[in-house]
C-alpha cells in the first residue's frame, strides 16, 4: 500500500484512492454501528440490566434500526436558525473525524497515509471539528446549544494542548512523528511499549483524550442534566446522526491512536506471539482501550466546567511539560552512558 | 472601552431534565455565572386545596397521594392524622405499626429515588439504575399491600385499608439486611468519588440561622446542625417506641445533605427492623362512622416526610368535608431559599443545588 | 422466654390485685393518649401523672383480662400502656427539650419518666413474648382470639367514652390547660409591649395538643410579629395559611421557637372586601412565598411584601379560587 | 497556440487540478469573507481560505507548514474569532448600496489585472532545475530552528509569552 502513495496523482490512482476511502468509510460505519451496540451492552451489564436484545439475534440489529429511524425521521430546522450554517455544521464536524483515520497504521502493511507528521496531523485536523460544533450551537439559535457549543470549544482547545505536549514525550523517544515509525520503535516485548517508560505522558494523554472525545467524566458540552443536550439540542434526523457519528468515529480514532502511541500498535506483547497477524493484535488492544472509555462512563459522574479548565491548565499542562523535560534529560543520560 | 460580554436570559424549564418535573427557573447569566434567578411554578397546580373543600375526608386521601407522588404514604398520614386528631380517634396498634412500616419504607424509597436522580444530575448514570432497582423492591411490597405502585390510597381515618398479607412482614424483614448490603455498595461506588466530592462539597452552603429563617426542614435543615426531626421532637404514631438517631451535620452544603439522606436510610432501616419485631396482632381499623363528620374545630398536624415537615391545617365546621384544608408542603417552603443560593453560582451548580434540595414538583404546586 | 412468661404472670397478678372498676381508672386514659408527653410536662399534674403511669400498666391488663381472659387482648392492652409509658420516657432521653424547662419541672419530669420506664419494662415486654404465640395456635383458637381482641377493643372504647363524659364531671371547673401559662405569657407580652388592645381573642386549642391561640388586631400585627421574634425567640414560621370565613378573612400563623421549643398559633383577621394584612416577610423570610400563595388564592394584600405576584395560578387568572364566593370564569373547566 | 498546450499539460496532472481547486477556494473564501453580511459567515469563509492554503502547502510537500496552518489558523484563530463574536453584543450593520458605476469599474480593474498577470506568467520562463525537496522537511525545519535560528526562535517565544501574560493581566484588571 505504501508504494501507491508515492506515485504521482493520476486519474487512475485518484480513483483507487477514492474507492479505498469509500470502503474505509463503510468499514467505519459498520464499526460505529457495533461500537454503539457494544457500548449499550457493556453499560447494560454494568448496570445490572440486559441492554438491547429485541431487534435481531441478541439485539444485533438494534443500532441499524436506530440509524434507519434517524435517517427517515423528519428533519426539523428551527425557524430562526441560520439555515446554511445549521446545515453545514454537521458536515464540518464529521469530515475531519473521518480524515484523521487516514494516518493510523492498522498493521504493518495496512495504512492509508504515511505522514511524517502523523501526530500533529491528527491533532490539527481534529481541531476543525470544534468549528462545526460551535457553529452548530450558534446556528441553532438556542441558548442551551450556544452554551454547549462554547463549552465544547473551550474544552477541546484547552485539552488539545496537553494532548499534543504529552505525545511529544513519545515523539522524543521514537525520534519521529510518523505513527508507523513510533510503532516500529515499540517492537519486542511489551515493556518496550511506550506506556511503561512514558507512564506520565500516558496518563495525561488518556485524560486529555477523553476530554477531547467529550466523554464522561468530561461530557460537559452535552451535559444533559444541565444543557439538555448541548450543542446538538436542535438537531434531529440525519443531521443529528452526523454529530453522533462524529463522536463515535472520534472514539474509534482515539482508541486507535492510543493503541498506536502507547500500546505498540500491531506488535504482539511477546516476540514468540508474532505469528498471530499484527492486525489482530491491533484490534485486541484497540478493543481494550475502547472498553476502558465505556467503563468510565459506567462509573463516573461529570466534572464541573471550571474544574475541568483548571485541571487542564493547572495540572495536565505542567505535568506534560515536565514530562518532556524529564524525558529529554533521561534520554541524554542514556545516550551518554551508551557512549 | 471595555468590551462587555452579553448577559443571557436563560429559561431552565419548564421542560428540562433536571428540574424533575414541570418547574421553571429564569436565570440571568453572564457567561455561565448566574446573576439572578427567579423560580416560576404553578405548572402542576391542580388546586388540591380547592378540590378538597367539595370532597369528603376519605375522598381527599387519594389527592394527597398525588401531591408528593414519590412519598405518598407520608402525605396520606398527615391528612388522616389531622382528622384523627380532630375526631380524637384511637387508632388500633397494628394499624399504627403498619403505618410506620410503610412510611419508613416510603422514606427509603423516596431517598433512593433522590439518590439516583441526583447522581444522574451530577452526570453519573449507573447509580440511577441501581437506585431504581432497589426502589422497585419497596414498590413491589407496596403493590402487594395495597395494589398500587405509586399512589397508594392506603391509609384511612382510623387505620389502614388493608392488613398485611401473609408473609409480607417477613419480606420487609428480609429487605432490611439486603438494603444494608446495597448501601455499602452505594458508598463504594459514589460517596468517595473524587469528582463527585469536588462537585458537591462546599456548594450551596448556608448556616443554621438562614435555614431557620427560611423555614427549611428535613435534611435541608439538619445539614446545618439543627437537630430537628418531628419523629423525635414531637413523636406521632408509634415513633416514640423505636430507637433511632437523628443524624445531623454542620457543613450546610450539598455534600452534607447527601450524606444525611444516606444516613437517614440507615436509620429508617433500624426503625423497620424494630417495627417488624414488635409487630402486634389485632385489627387494622378503628370503629369509625361511615361518614366522617369531625367536630367543629381546627388542627394543624405535622409529619416528618422524606423532604421535611409536611403539615396539614384543617378547619372543620362539623360537615363531612373540610371548611378549609391547607397543606404545608416542604418542597414549596424549601425551594424558597434557592434564588438566594444561586446568585454567583454557575449553571452547573444550579443543578447541583436544586437537586440537593430534593423537591417534588407535584408538591411544590399542589 | 421464661422471663417473659414470668413478666406476664406478674402482670396478671397485679391485674388481679388491682381489680377495680375499669371505668374509674380509664378516665386518665384518653387524656394520657391525647396529650402524650404533655401530661408529663404539666407542672400542676406532675405528681399525679407520675403516679398514674405505673398504675396504668397493670390496669391495662385488668381491663382486658377481666373481661375476656384472652392472652392476646392482654398483649394489646399492655402494649398500649407501654406506649404511653414510653412516650413519657422519650422526652427525657431527647436532650433538647429539657432545656426549656426550669429545674424543678425537669426534676418532676425525670421522676415521671423513671416511673414510666419501670412500668414499661413490666408491661412492654409482655407482648414480645406474646407475639411468638400466634404461630403455634391452631386456626380455631386464633379465630377465638381475634374475636376476643375485637371485643376487648370495643369494651375499651366504651370505657373510654364513659371516661370522656366522666372527665367533664370530675374536674368541676374546667381543668386548666397545661399550656395556659404560655398563653398568659404571650398575651401579657403583647398587651404590654404593643398595645393594650392588640389582642382580639385568645384561647387554647385543646384538640391540637393544647396549642395556645392568639388573635392579634390587624393594625398591630407587624409590630407584634417583630416583638415575638425578638422577645420570645419565635424564629421558625412553620405554616402560614389563609382562611375565608365568609364574614371576614383570617391568616393563621403557626410559629415555633427552636430555642425554647414553644409553639403558638397567631391569627390576624381582616376585612373581607379590602383584605390587607401587613407582610411578615421582613421578619421571617419563609413568609414570602406562602404570602404570595395566600394572595393568589384568597386575594389578601400584604403591604410590605417584596414581590407580591400570583405564584401558582397564571398572572391573568380572574378571581381568587379559595374565596367562598369564587365563581370560575368558565364553569365548564 | 502555446497556451492551449500549456493548459492541457496543466490539467494532465492531478496535483495541478488540486492546486486549481485549492486556489479557487482560497480566493473564493477571501471574496466571500468581504461580501457576507453576517460576521459568523465571514469567519467561516476565512476558515475556508486558511484550509485551502494548507492544501496548497501540502501540494508543495510542506506538510509541516500545512498542518501548523490548520492547527493554528484554521482551528485556533477561527474559533477565537467565533468566540469573540458570539460572546459580545454586536449589531448587524446594513451594507450601503454600492453604486453601479463603481462596480463596473471594479470589474474592469480586476479583469485588467488578471490579463496582465496571466500574460506575464505565460511569458515567463522558469529555470529548469527546481530546488530539491527535503525528504523529511519537518526534521529539517526542526534542525534549522534549533541550530541556525535558535536566538530569534527563543526571542519570539519570549515575546509571545510576554504578550500572553499581558493579555491575562489586562483581562483581570477589567474584571475588577
Amino acid at each position: 500500500m505504501g508504494e501507491l502513495l508515492t506515485r504521482p496523482l493520476t486519474w487512475g490512482s485518484f480513483l483507487t484512492f477514492f474507492l479505498m476511502a469509500v470502503v474505509l468509510l463503510l468499514i467505519i460505519l459498520f464499526m460505529v454501528t457495533y461500537a454503539i451496540y457494544a457500548e449499550r451492552k457493556i453499560l447494560g451489564y454494568m448496570q445490572s440490566r440486559i441492554g438491547p436484545n429485541r431487534t435481531g439475534k441478541f439485539g444485533l440489529l438494534q443500532t441499524p434500526a436506530d440509524v434507519l429511524k434517524l435517517l427517515i425521521k423528519e428533519d426539523v430546522i428551527p425557524e430562526k436558525a441560520d439555515r446554511p450554517l445549521f446545515k453545514l455544521a454537521p458536515v464540518i464536524a464529521f469530515v475531519p473525524s473521518f480524515v484523521v483515520l487516514a494516518t493510523i497504521p492498522y498493521s504493518e502493511h495496512m495504512y492509508f497515509a504515511d505522514l511524517d507528521i502523523g501526530v500533529l496531523y491528527y491533532v490539527a485536523l481534529s481541531g476543525l471539528t470544534v468549528i462545526g460544533i460551535v457553529l452548530g450551537g450558534w446556528a441553532s439559535n438556542n441558548k442551551y446549544a450556544l452554551i454547549g457549543g462554547m463549552r465544547s470549544a473551550a474544552q477541546l482547545v484547552s485539552y488539545a494542548i496537553p494532548l499534543v505536549i504529552s505525545a511529544v514525550g513519545v515523539v522524543l523517544m521514537s525520534g519521529t512523528m510518523n505513527l508507523r515509525g513510533i510503532v516500529e520503535g515499540q517492537a519486542g516485548w511489551f515493556w518496550n511499549w511506550n506506556f511503561i517508560p512514558q507512564i506520565l505522558a500516558f496518563v495525561v494523554f488518556v485524560i486529555s483524550a477523553i476530554a477531547e472525545l467529550n466523554r464522561t467524566p468530561f461530557d460537559l458540552p452535552e451535559a444533559e442534566s444541565e444543557l439538555v443536550a448541548g450543542y446538538h439540542v436542535e438537531y434531529s434526523g440525519f443531521r443529528f446522526a452526523f454529530f453522533m457519528l462524529t463522536e463515535y468515529v472520534y472514539m474509534i480514532a482515539m482508541s486507535a491512536l492510543i493503541t498506536t502511541l502507547f500500546f505498540g500498535g500491531w506488535h504482539a506483547p511477546a516476540p514468540f506471539l508474532e505469528f498471530i497477524p499484527g492486525f489482530i493484535w491491533f484490534l485486541l488492544k484497540f478493543c481494550g482501550v475502547f472498553f476502558f472509555i465505556i467503563w468510565l462512563r459506567g462509573t463516573m459522574p461529570r466534572i464541573r466546567i471550571d474544574q475541568l479548565m483548571s485541571l487542564g491548565w493547572r495540572v495536565l499542562l505542567p505535568l506534560s511539560l515536565g514530562n518532556i523535560f524529564v524525558t529529554a534529560i533521561v534520554m541524554e543520560i542514556v545516550k551518554a552512558i551508551n557512549g | 472601552m471595555a468590551l462587555r460580554t452579553e448577559e443571557l436570559l436563560l429559561n431552565v424549564g419548564p421542560q428540562h431534565p433536571s428540574t424533575h418535573g414541570v418547574f421553571r427557573i429564569v436565570v440571568k447569566i453572564d457567561g455561565e455565572i448566574i446573576k439572578e434567578a427567579t423560580p416560576v411554578m404553578g405548572y402542576l397546580h391542580r388546586g388540591t386545596e380547592k378540590l378538597a373543600e367539595n370532597l369528603n375526608y376519605t375522598q381527599i386521601i387519594p389527592y394527597t397521594d398525588r401531591m408528593d407522588y414519590v412519598s405518598a404514604m407520608t402525605n396520606n398520614y398527615v391528612l388522616v392524622s389531622a382528622v384523627e386528631k380532630l375526631m380524637q380517634l384511637e387508632v388500633p396498634e397494628r394499624a399504627e405499626f403498619l403505618r410506620v412500616i410503610v412510611m419508613e419504607l416510603q422514606r427509603i424509597a423516596s431517598h433512593l429515588l433522590w439518590w439516583g436522580t441526583y447522581l444522574l444530575d451530577i452526570g453519573a448514570m449507573s447509580p440511577f439504575l441501581f437506585a431504581f432497582r432497589d426502589r422497585e423492591i419497596i414498590i413491589e411490597l407496596f403493590n402487594e399491600l395495597c395494589g398500587a405502585r405509586l399512589t397508594y390510597f392506603y391509609m384511612r381515618v382510623g387505620g389502614v385499608k388493608w392488613d398485611a398479607p401473609d408473609g409480607w412482614i417477613q419480606k420487609v424483614r428480609d429487605f432490611v439486611p439486603y438494603m444494608r448490603e446495597r448501601l455499602k455498595l452505594y458508598d463504594d461506588l459514589v460517596s468517595g468519588n473524587e469528582i463527585f466530592l469536588a462537585r458537591i462539597k462546599g456548594v450551596g452552603r448556608y448556616d443554621a440561622q438562614t435555614a431557620i429563617d427560611y423555614g427549611l426542614s428535613g435534611a435541608n435543615l439538619r445539614c446545618t446542625g439543627v437537630k430537628r426531626d418531628l419523629r423525635k421532637d414531637q413523636p406521632y404514631s408509634v415513633y416514640d417506641r423505636f430507637e433511632f438517631d437523628v443524624p445531623t451535620r454542620t457543613e450546610g452544603d450539598c455534600y452534607a445533605r447527601y450524606l444525611l439522606r444516606i444516613e437517614e436510610i440507615k436509620q429508617s432501616l433500624r426503625i423497620l427492623e424494630q417495627a417488624v419485631e414488635m409487630f402486634p396482632e389485632g385489627p387494622v381499623m378503628a370503629k369509625v362512622p361511615r361518614v366522617l363528620r369531625p367536630p367543629e374545630g381546627e388542627v394543624y398536624s405535622r409529619v416528618e416526610s422524606p423532604r421535611g415537615e409536611i403539615g396539614c391545617y384543617v378547619v372543620s365546621k362539623g360537615k363531612d368535608s373540610p371548611y378549609r384544608l391547607k397543606f404545608r408542603r416542604p418542597s414549596f417552603v424549601n425551594l424558597q431559599i434557592l434564588p438566594k443560593l444561586l446568585v454567583g453560582e454557575s449553571i452547573t451548580n444550579l443543578i447541583t443545588i436544586l437537586g440537593a434540595t430534593d423537591i417534588v414538583v407535584g408538591e411544590v404546586d399542589a | 422466654m421464661t422471663e417473659h412468661k414470668d413478666q406476664e404472670q406478674l402482670q396478671e397478678q397485679q391485674a388481679a390485685a388491682s381489680g377495680e372498676a375499669p371505668a374509674a381508672k380509664d378516665t386518665t386514659k384518653p387524656e394520657a393518649a391525647a396529650q402524650g408527653e404533655a401530661s408529663a410536662e404539666q407542672p400542676a399534674e406532675k405528681g399525679s401523672a407520675a403516679e398514674a403511669k405505673p398504675a396504668e400498666a397493670p390496669e391495662g391488663g385488668t381491663g382486658a383480662a377481666g373481661r375476656n381472659e384472652g392472652p392476646a387482648s392482654s398483649g394489646v392492652k399492655a402494649e398500649t400502656s407501654g406506649r404511653q409509658a414510653a412516650s413519657g420516657e422519650a422526652p427525657a432521653s431527647d436532650g433538647e427539650k429539657p432545656k426549656r424547662l426550669d429545674p424543678a419541672e425537669r426534676e418532676a419530669r425525670r421522676a415521671a419518666a423513671l416511673a414510666a420506664r419501670a412500668a414499661a419494662q413490666a408491661a412492654g415486654e409482655a407482648p414480645a413474648g406474646d407475639g411468638e404465640k400466634p404461630k403455634r395456635l391452631d386456626p380455631a383458637e386464633r379465630e377465638a382470639r381475634r374475636a376476643a381482641a375485637l371485643a376487648a377493643k370495643a369494651a375499651a372504647k366504651a370505657a373510654a367514652g364513659g371516661g370522656d363524659e366522666g372527665e367533664g364531671a370530675e374536674p368541676a371547673p374546667k381543668e386548666p390547660s397545661p399550656n395556659q401559662p404560655l398563653l398568659d405569657k404571650i398575651v401579657a407580652l403583647i398587651r404590654d409591649q404593643v398595645a393594650p388592645d392588640a389582642v382580639e381573642d385568645q384561647y387554647i386549642n385543646e384538640v391540637d395538643s393544647h396549642l395556645p391561640v392568639v388573635v392579634v388586631k390587624n393594625e398591630h400585627w407587624l409590630k407584634t410579629a417583630k416583638l415575638l421574634k425578638q422577645s420570645l425567640k419565635l424564629d421558625y414560621l412553620i405554616n402560614l395559611s389563609g382562611v375565608d370565613y365568609e364574614t371576614y378573612m383570617e391568616v393563621v400563623y403557626h410559629i415555633e421557637s427552636f430555642q425554647t421549643g414553644e409553639k403558638y398559633c397567631l391569627k390576624v383577621r381582616t376585612d373581607r372586601d379590602a383584605p390587607s394584612i401587613a407582610s411578615v416577610t421582613p421578619v421571617w423570610s419563609t413568609a414570602n412565598w406562602p404570602e404570595r400563595e395566600v394572595y393568589d388564592l384568597l386575594g389578601i394584600q400584604f403591604p410590605g411584601h417584596p414581590d407580591l405576584r400570583r405564584i401558582l395560578l397564571p398572572d391573568d387568572w380572574a378571581g381568587h379560587p379559595l374565596r367562598k364566593d369564587y365563581e370560575p370564569l368558565d364553569p365548564e373547566v | 497556440m502555446q497556451w492551449i498546450d500549456n493548459m492541457l499539460g496543466f490539467f494532465g496532472s492531478g496535483s495541478n487540478i488540486m492546486f486549481l481547486v485549492f486556489a479557487l477556494l482560497a480566493i473564493g473564501g477571501a471574496v466571500f469573507m468581504i461580501n457576507f453580511t453576517k460576521v459568523v459567515h465571514m469567519v467561516i469563509s476565512l476558515a475556508v481560505t486558511f484550509i485551502s492554503l494548507a492544501g496548497i502547502y501540502i501540494l508543495l510537500q510542506a506538510e509541516f507548514v500545512a498542518v501548523v496552518q490548520v492547527l493554528i489558523y484554521a482551528s485556533a484563530i477561527t474559533i477565537l474569532m467565533i468566540f469573540g463574536i458570539v460572546m459580545t453584543n454586536h449589531q448587524e450593520i446594513e451594507q450601503p448600496l454600492a453604486r453601479p458605476l463603481h462596480q463596473v469599474l471594479v470589474v474592469i480593474g480586476i479583469l485588467a489585472f488578471f490579463g496582465i498577470v496571466f500574460y506575464s506568467v505565460q511569458q515567463a520562463v522558469f529555470p529548469d532545475s527546481t530546488v530539491e525537496h527535503a525528504v523529511n522537511n519537518t526534521e529539517k525545519i526542526g534542525m534549522q530552528l534549533f541550530s541556525q535560528h535558535v536566538i530569534p526562535f527563543e526571542l519570539m517565544s519570549a515575546l509571545l509569552t510576554v504578550a500572553f501574560i499581558g493579555a491575562i493581566i489586562i483581562a483581570k484588571r477589567e474584571e475588577e
